[in-house]
């Protein structure tokens, strides 16, 4: 696979909260991590960014074992990351959270910066107000907006339609897989687990840090356990 | 219960709410749903007082309590949660729902220096309520963690329990949903019906899962640019042309032949 | 800690150990008071110092004899003025409940510039009376005349009313802001003291107070003192002659003394440090130190908890403020003498910070740890400084320049030794040395 | 080896002075030890600490080292007011050790309660307030500005000098504390000048706010005649750019005696080249101690204080500076004598200097003693 | 009404007493806010190690000064410091980075709470005061040389015919002209800059800021050189105007802070203009104006009084009385800073 991470086990100190937990995903695709709060589901992505030391395991970037680099270097390598929390410089405008998003590139970002703002509406008519004055929805939309202007060739999201109105998150979703259909790899977690799964090329189910379930997405969605436990029946 | 009378709020040359007229009607699930940016949190701010309005007025019961400060809007019984949950992060899970009833003896200072017996009664009482919804929430494992480690959703969860702590009138909630997954969600409402019907408990909620708003509440209040769009049951809203136009969408436009099919098969699917 | 001060008693002296243990028992008691506003609430109050010197202008209204002379002259005018106050501010109470809004402002600003006019004649005379009776010894009104000891009770409310005042103001503030605005008004009320002469004589500082425990030359003369050392040195005296016995035992009994004194004081002190550990560990581990902790972490959501955000941190910041008055209480009480001129920031205000941070802030033990950890360093960096030096230098030919030049910056290096010393504690403990724990209900 | 403690504020707003002090006290101990003299040749070494100048307890805890952990016999200091009442108070008097400060010269030490063990070589302000005035007056200076440091010492000089020169007939315009250690004083001078004057008299401290604000009143050209207390007499004046277009006159406590001019050589050769107030002082504290002890035929805390008087006045045979080496000898025969020193001094019945007070101005770049009164 | 040649004599009275003065005090400690201001912002604590940096910057320029003087240059009419700012400022830099290094980027690295950091910078600060004394002793340096005035106030007399003279000197100018040039290129840097806008981004979301690829030890860094160029400029000019002497900038710290902190912390602007109000109204609160009336009232009205605002008592704590007036009104600062 593209982007894999092997038999994570690790936490932030005290036990282990990934248990040889095993996440990929391929080019061209998209994977979706669905599970219970608290099963680590972030913390399995924090692990493949390199924001959390693994006990065990590796971390495998189109063949290349990255498991020791820093955050900074993974995302040189062409990872784009969007938190799930504090996923926006609250303090500047939202034209220069994009601007920072496209801080590793050195060619012209208006075209891209452009796309965003017709993903999103909004943020072009806000793009001078401070980001932390933002709704909350139109935060997330900055958010993503950032990790798009990176032009990266992995994107993980960390539920990024947490927040936003239906019709923005069909955008979202509709962009999501434009973005797939030019060859990035897509990883993401959700809550909106029907939705994610259905566009889903691969799923995980995660539950305390271990991987429960795996399939295609449609094969999840059509597990009765899977939809009974983690997708509300 | 609760009235909106022609609410303003201008943020410098930003108006995030205009001219909001609304009521909370006494025992109802009433659900608040718009775009993003409609003025939905900025309106709950207001109306629980952590934001003073430009003009306009809230009344609570009849009375007015425009510009009252939050701490004594709970003292009326309104509760809030927040959107961006505010967990109180190096207090544990425990500790979180522990502080939250009002009137502890331990809370004042010669209490807390020289009471024993009913003081230590009392605080029994509270941990015994907090483990409880500890255990609803499914947080048991966590119970004595900070809540600053605990994940997105599980912080929100910690919003949720805090108002299941005391007994209130009104409960203000602003997206509990998101990052909740979706089991657990379904759970939630039921709890927040039971508590309606039980204990009389009037909800607002802020919620962008038109199936959970479409499960608990009546009416549906939609906001738009800061003012009231629409109002009615779950059904008459989703059906509003205006409230498509500016909220719901029409799906998802890019599907693949794949996933259209998936997509059939489960209705609800682009909700 | 204890091993420390032994060391220091067994290589230096034991009445140095003494003093340290003294001032560092102080300083824990004010590392306490800073802790429960910071470690508990979050209020970065750096006007430490303002309500040290409270504490010790309590200790010379409390406990200097009155000074009849002045009082005669000019008291009466003082009693007016204290009148004329009283009354302005009963008025601008009487307004403030009557008046609403505008006009209330209004009234209330008349009311102020008013009184200042029909005050300032009176005040001004009543000043210049006192401060001319006798400016070099006296010029002072003088105290009451009572024990120095309840002058701690006294520090502590004296703090705590200006504590109340100060808040009302300044607690809307937030972090460094607050911090500054603090500071600020810490040296405005340093400016106060240093220039009212005829409070507590200002700059020209106040000597011989009271004390509660007796004087050495008294002890060294009391018999049943004298006995007492003599029993306690028994062995030592047999050993020596006949002859250099008297001289040993007057040697014997001066020691004695000044350790006596400094032992009683050490019990005072440690009575007081006792009491207000205990009370704020019963305090801190109580609902109100949850919820005083709760705020500290989410102002907004504690409110939305229903808790009264700003009578909270005025009740703690007063509390606070009034464990460091009757810290400055007792530390004019044992210094004997009240020198307004000495107080300054980095003393009275940083180093109390450093003291609540490096011991573990949150943490009461932690920050009675860190008073006693940092006096120690900040009285001990000299020496070892000095002896550094003097290393350095052993083997050198004292009329190099070199040789000069080390011997002048000998005293400096009591700073080095001591931002040595702080960073390297800090280094092993960045959260503290007792870091403030996660209670487990 | 016989200790000596040296507690001066080596750091803190007068620690340019100080180095000089303890020098001055150290030449008096090392002028003993070489004469072989000395209870029968024994040496004395001198232990510094730090007194800070400003904070008592920080001098206190110093003064404490010095006296219970290195076991000194007497101690040469502290400098500064309020730091000595501090020491005095609750270090030195408590434990019976002799305390003779060079420099402190607040009027309320004069009645401190002592048990005979306070002494200073300084005169108390009381008396330098009227000298100055005398000074100011003589020079012809009807109305002055005054701004002194705002400690007991700059009061207390302040308010001496103010109530001497009304007295006289001049008027005093306005009477200002300033700050030491304060980055500009602009503001200060710009006060003093709106109120005007002849002159501007500044009671502060050389290293401090009196130079800052000095330097500012020249610049400006806010006054051009200044009037200075002891704390401004110091080396590191001279720099002020533009001295030679102002006229400066002061006071500070000392004599142009033989034994002043003699001690000024004897510094020079000792690498003590500054020309600070105190130096004097600080060898005459010394030397009164180590004869004391001489008198007392030993190396012995509670027999210093008793001696000092004696060796101090009258009568005698008067020991200049750099005559240690006779002294100790005439002492050890049991002749008496009256120690002169570096600024002749002689004890009032409470144990400080009656003083005479030398009369500067700074001319040519450099300062000069007019006369002594 | 006053002659024309009154209110020119009151107008240079004030300008030598309270603008001029004024001024350039606040612009010495506009520029030792603005390095203040910078680590606030950025690092996110308050660095108690500023003054001591500063003196330890001035005690390199003095040497270089020293050192450029034996060997002959000097800058004509201006101080030879200006030139020995050059090799100070990197040398400075080179200690600030040294520091950061062995103290500061362990707390950052534990995400120690910014408290520590300032308890820390407090530790260093001792030890750098030590350092200083170490190298230059306790003593007043004086390091000027070049031409001391731009005016001097009898030639200005002279010159103008008017009783009241008017002083500027040379530092002033330097003074007041660096701190505009220094915010200003500051501003732009730090708003137009890839690199200013990366140390925006790290100072508001470190986390952030790592996932948008911005390098932290670079920022960190260029965060030191340009506070230890601050340091280094606003140290030197001012002991070219006053003097050096170790002691007076810890002194200085204060007022920096309050400078930085009433206009609002990690602001620039907010630093300079902080740092002028602190000047501004520590001097004309106190200033007396009797002699100001004086010039444009008619003799018969001349005031009795010295027309302070304040006693000259209280002029130590009108700065500070000031000060809290405006966060009063103002609880973030003038521009709107950064609550931490
Ligand atoms: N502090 C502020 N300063 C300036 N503008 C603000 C501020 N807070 C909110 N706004 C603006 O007010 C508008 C309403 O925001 P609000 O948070 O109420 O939206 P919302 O309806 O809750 O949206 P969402 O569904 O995304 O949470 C938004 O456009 C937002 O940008
Ligand atoms: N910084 C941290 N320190 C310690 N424990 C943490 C930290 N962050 C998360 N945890 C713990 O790790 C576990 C997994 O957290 P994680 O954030 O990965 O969950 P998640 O699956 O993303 O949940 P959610 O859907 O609620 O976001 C939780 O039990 C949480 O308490
Ligand atoms: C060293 C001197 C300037 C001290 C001064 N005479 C004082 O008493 O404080
Ligand atoms: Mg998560
Ligand atoms: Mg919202």
């Amino acid at each position: 696979m593209y982007l894999v991470g092997e038999g994570m086990t690790g936490g932030y100190g005290g036990g282990d909260i990934l248990r040889d937990c095993t996440i990929g995903v391929e080019k061209g695709e998209i994977a979706v991590i669905v599970g219970p709060n608290g099963a680590g589901k972030s913390t399995a992505m924090k692990a493949m960014l390199g924001m959390l030391r693994l006990r065990l395991g590796s971390v495998v970037l189109d063949g290349k074992n990255i498991t020791t680099l820093s955050p900074q270097a993974r995302v040189a390598e062409g990872i784009a990351f969007v938190p799930q929390t504090n996923n926006v410089f609250t303090g500047m405008s939202v034209e220069e959270n994009l601007e920072m998003g496209a801080y590793l590139r050195r060619d012209d970002i208006s075209g891209t910066m452009e796309q965003v703002f017709a993903l999103f509406p909004i943020l072009k008519e806000k793009r001078r107000q401070a980001a932390g004055e933002l709704s909350g929805g139109q935060r997330q939309q900055v958010a993503v907006g950032r990790a798009l202007m990176t032009r990266p060739t992995v994107l993980m999201l960390d539920e990024p339609t947490a927040g936003v109105s239906p019709i923005v998150m069909d955008e979202l979703f509709d962009r999501i897989l434009e973005v797939r259909d030019t060859g990035l790899a897509i990883l993401m977690v959700e809550q909106n687990a029907r939705q994610a799964l259905n566009i889903a090329d691969r799923g995980y189910v995660l539950v305390g840090g271990e991987n429960w379930r795996t399939g295609t997405g449609h094969e999840l969605l059509a597990n009765p356990e899977v939809r009974k436990s983690f997708l509300g029946g | 219960m609760i009235e909106v009378k022609s609410v303003y709020k201008q943020f410098g040359g930003v108006h995030a709410v205009e001219n909001a007229t609304l009521k909370i009607a006494r025992g109802s699930i009433t659900g608040l749903i718009g775009p993003n940016g409609a003025g939905k949190t900025t309106l709950f701010n207001i109306i629980a007082g952590n934001l003073r309005p430009t003009s306009g007025h809230i009344l609570l019961d009849g009375e007015d309590v425009t510009g009252l400060p939050p701490h004594e809007l709970f003292k009326k019984g309104l509760l809030r949660t927040f959107q961006l949950a505010h967990e109180f992060s190096t207090l544990t899970v425990l500790e979180n729902l522990m502080m939250v009833p009002d009137n502890q003896l331990g809370e004042g200072l010669m209490n807390a220096w020289f009471g024993f017996g009913e003081v230590k009664r009392q605080e029994k009482r509270i941990r015994e309520r907090a483990m409880e919804v500890i255990e609803f929430l499914n947080l048991g494992h966590v119970a004595q963690e900070l809540a600053g480690n605990l994940s997105g959703g599980q912080k929100k969860l910690i919003e949720l329990g805090r108002t299941m702590m005391v007994d209130a009138k009104v409960v203000l909630l602003d997206e509990v949903g998101a990052g909740v997954n979706r089991t657990l969600l379904g759970e939630i409402g039921d709890a927040i019906i039971r508590l309606n019907e039980e204990r009389g408990y009037t909800f607002c909620m802020i919620e962008h899962d038109m199936d959970f708003i479409g499960k608990l509440c009546d009416p549906v209040i939609v906001m738009a640019e800061g003012t009231v769009l629409a109002e009615g049951t779950a059904d008459e809203v989703r059906s509003n042309e205006a409230v498509i136009e500016a909220y719901l969408g029409r799906g998802l436009k890019n599907k693949t032949p794949r996933q259209m099919q998936v997509a059939a098969s489960q209705p609800e699917a682009g909700a | 800690m204890g091993a420390a001060l032994a060391a220091v008693g067994m290589f230096q002296s034991w009445s140095v150990a003494l003093a340290i243990l003294n001032m560092s028992l102080i300083s824990a008691v004010m590392a306490m008071g800073l802790n429960l506003q910071w470690g508990y609430a979050g209020l970065f109050n750096a006007g430490v110092m303002a309500f040290t010197a409270l504490g010790g202008l309590a200790a010379v209204v409390v406990s200097h004899p009155p000074v009849m002379e002045a009082l005669t002259a000019g008291g009466r005018s003082l009693a007016l003025s204290a009148v004329i106050t009283i009354g302005i501010v009963a008025t601008i109470i009487f307004l403030t409940s009557i008046l609403k809004g505008r006009v209330r402002g209004f009234a209330i600003f008349v009311v102020v510039v008013a009184g200042y006019f029909l005050l300032r004649p009176v005040f001004s005379d009543a000043v210049t009376t006192i401060e001319s009776v006798n400016p070099a010894r006296t010029g002072f009104i003088g105290g009451l005349g009572l024990p120095i000891t309840l002058s701690w009770l006294v520090g502590g409310i004296f703090a705590a009313a200006v504590a109340w005042l100060i808040g009302k103001v300044a607690l809307g503030l937030r972090s460094d802001y607050l911090a500054i605005a603090t500071l600020g008004i810490s040296e405005i009320v340093i400016a106060i003291i240093k220039n009212e002469d005829w409070l507590a004589r200002g700059v020209k500082n106040v000597t011989g107070l009271p004390r509660p425990v007796p004087y050495e030359i008294n002890l060294q003369q009391e018999q049943w003192f004298v006995d007492l050392v003599s029993r306690f040195h028994a062995a030592q005296l047999e050993s020596v002659g006949e002859g250099t016995r008297e001289l040993l035992l007057r040697q014997l009994v001066i020691e004695g003394a000044s350790a006596f004194v400094k032992i009683a004081y050490a019990g005072l002190f440690t009575v007081v440090l006792l009491i207000i550990l205990a009370l704020c560990v019963r305090a801190l581990n109580s609902p109100w130190g949850r919820m005083m902790r709760a705020i500290r972490d989410n102002e907004e959501a504690a409110a939305a908890m229903g808790k009264n955000i700003t009578k909270r941190h005025l009740q703690v910041f007063v509390l606070g403020s009034a464990i460091i008055g009757i810290a400055g209480a007792m530390m004019t009480t044992l210094d004997g003498q009240f020198t307004p001129g000495t107080y300054n920031p980095l003393r009275f205000t940083f180093l109390i910070w450093v003291m609540v941070i490096v011991g573990g802030s949150g943490n009461n033990l932690g920050a009675v740890l860190g008073g006693f950890l940092i006096w120690f360093i900040w009285v001990e960096a000299e020496p070892a400084g000095q002896w550094i030096v003097a290393q350095i230098s052993a083997n050198m030919d004292p009329n190099t320049p070199l040789y000069r030049h080390l011997q002048d910056i000998a005293a400096p290096f009591r700073l080095f030794v001591m931002g040595l010393v702080l960073l390297i504690v800090m280094r092993f403990s960045p959260r503290g040395i007792l870091p403030e724990k996660v209670r487990h209900t | 080896e016989v200790k000596m403690g040296v507690i001066l504020g080596f750091t803190g707003p007068i620690e340019s002075l100080t180095p000089d002090m303890a020098g001055g006290a150290e030449m008096a101990m090392k002028e003993a030890s070489d004469s072989g003299k000395f209870l029968g040749g024994e040496t004395i070494t001198s232990v510094r600490a730090d007194s800070t100048c400003v904070d008592s307890a920080a001098g206190t805890a110093a003064a404490e080292r010095l006296i219970t952990s290195d076991n000194v016999v007497a101690i040469m200091g502290p400098d500064c007011s309020g730091v000595t009442t501090a020491v005095a108070n609750n270090a030195a008097i408590p434990n019976g050790v002799v305390l003779i400060s060079p420099s402190a010269t607040s009027p309320a030490l004069t009645t401190i309660e002592d048990n005979g063990l306070f002494f200073r070589t300084a005169p108390s302000d009381a008396r330098q307030g009227q000298v100055l005035a005398d000074v100011a007056m003589e020079q012809g200076i009807q109305s002055v500005a005054i701004t002194y440091t705002n400690n007991d010492y700059g009061k207390g000089l302040a308010d001496s000098f103010a109530a001497a020169f009304q007295e006289r007939g001049g008027s005093v315009t306005i009477t200002a504390a300033h700050e030491d250690g304060k980055g500009d004083y602009a503001a200060e001078v710009g006060a003093l000048a709106a109120a005007g004057g002849d002159a501007l008299a500044v009671l502060g401290y050389v290293d401090q706010g009196g130079r800052g604000i000095m330097q500012n009143a020249i610049d400006t050209g806010a006054f051009e005649t200044f009037v200075l207390g002891d704390g401004m007499i110091g080396d590191s004046l001279l720099d002020v750019s533009g001295l030679d277009s102002a006229k400066v006159i002061g006071t500070a406590p000392g004599s142009d005696s033989e034994g002043a001019a003699n001690f000024d050589k004897m510094a020079a050769d000792a690498g003590i080249t500054g020309t600070g107030p105190y130096r004097g002082e600080s060898y005459d504290a010394a030397a009164l101690m180590i004869l004391a002890m001489q008198k007392a035929g030993a190396a012995d805390r509670s027999a210093i204080a008793g001696n000092i008087m004696e060796i101090a006045n009258a009568p005698g045979e008067q020991i200049g500076p750099g005559e240690l080496d006779k002294a100790l000898e005439l002492v050890a025969a049991g002749t008496d004598i009256d120690y002169q020193g570096a600024t002749n001094v002689e004890f009032t019945d409470v144990g400080e200097a009656l003083g005479s007070y030398k009369e500067l101005v700074i001319e040519g770049g450099a300062w000069k003693t007019v006369k002594v009164r | 009404m006053p002659e024309a040649t009154e209110i020119l004599n009151a107008l240079v009275l004030m300008t030598n007493f309270v603008f001029v003065p004024a001024l350039a005090y606040g612009s010495q400690l506009a520029l030792g806010a603005l390095g203040v201001t910078l680590v606030f912002g950025i690092l996110r604590f308050a660095n108690f190690a500023h003054g001591d940096l500063m003196a330890f910057g001035t005690t390199i320029t003095i040497l270089f000064t020293w050192l450029l003087q034996a060997s002959g240059i000097t800058f004509g009419p201006l101080p030879t410091a200006l030139l020995a700012l050059v090799p100070a400022i990197a040398a400075t830099a080179i200690i600030a980075i040294l520091i950061d290094k062995s103290v500061f980027a362990f707390y950052r690295k534990h995400r120690a709470a910014p408290v520590v950091l300032v308890i820390a910078s407090v530790g260093v600060m001792f030890m750098l005061s030590a350092i200083v004394r170490f190298i230059m002793g306790t003593d007043d340096r004086r390091f000027t040389d070049g031409e001391r005035f731009l005016v001097r106030a009898p030639e200005f007399k002279r010159w103008s015919g008017l009783d009241e003279g008017l002083a500027i000197q040379t530092t002033q100018a330097i003074t007041v002209i660096v701190a505009l040039v220094v915010v200003v290129a500051l501003f732009i840097f730090l708003n137009r800059t890839r690199t200013g806008k990366a140390m925006r981004a790290y100072s508001d979301n470190e986390d952030l800021a790592l996932l948008s690829g911005i390098n932290p030890d670079r920022v960190v860094m260029v965060t030191w050189i340009i506070a230890a160029a601050l340091a280094t400029i606003a140290g030197a000019l001012y002991g070219l105007d006053k003097s050096f002497k170790p002691f007076t900038y810890f002194q200085l710290l204060l007022p920096i802070f309050a400078a930085a902190i009433v206009g609002g912390i990690g602001q620039p602007v907010g630093a300079v203009v902080g740092g002028y109000i602190v000047a501004f109204s520590e001097v004309m609160l106190t200033y007396a104006y009797k002699k100001f009336a004086m010039y444009l009232m008619p003799d018969e009205l001349a005031p009795q009084g010295l027309l302070q605002f304040l006693s000259t008592d209280y002029k130590f704590a009108v700065s500070f009385i000031i000060l809290v007036v405006v966060l009063l009104i103002r609880p973030t600062g003038l521009f709107r800073g950064k609550v931490l």
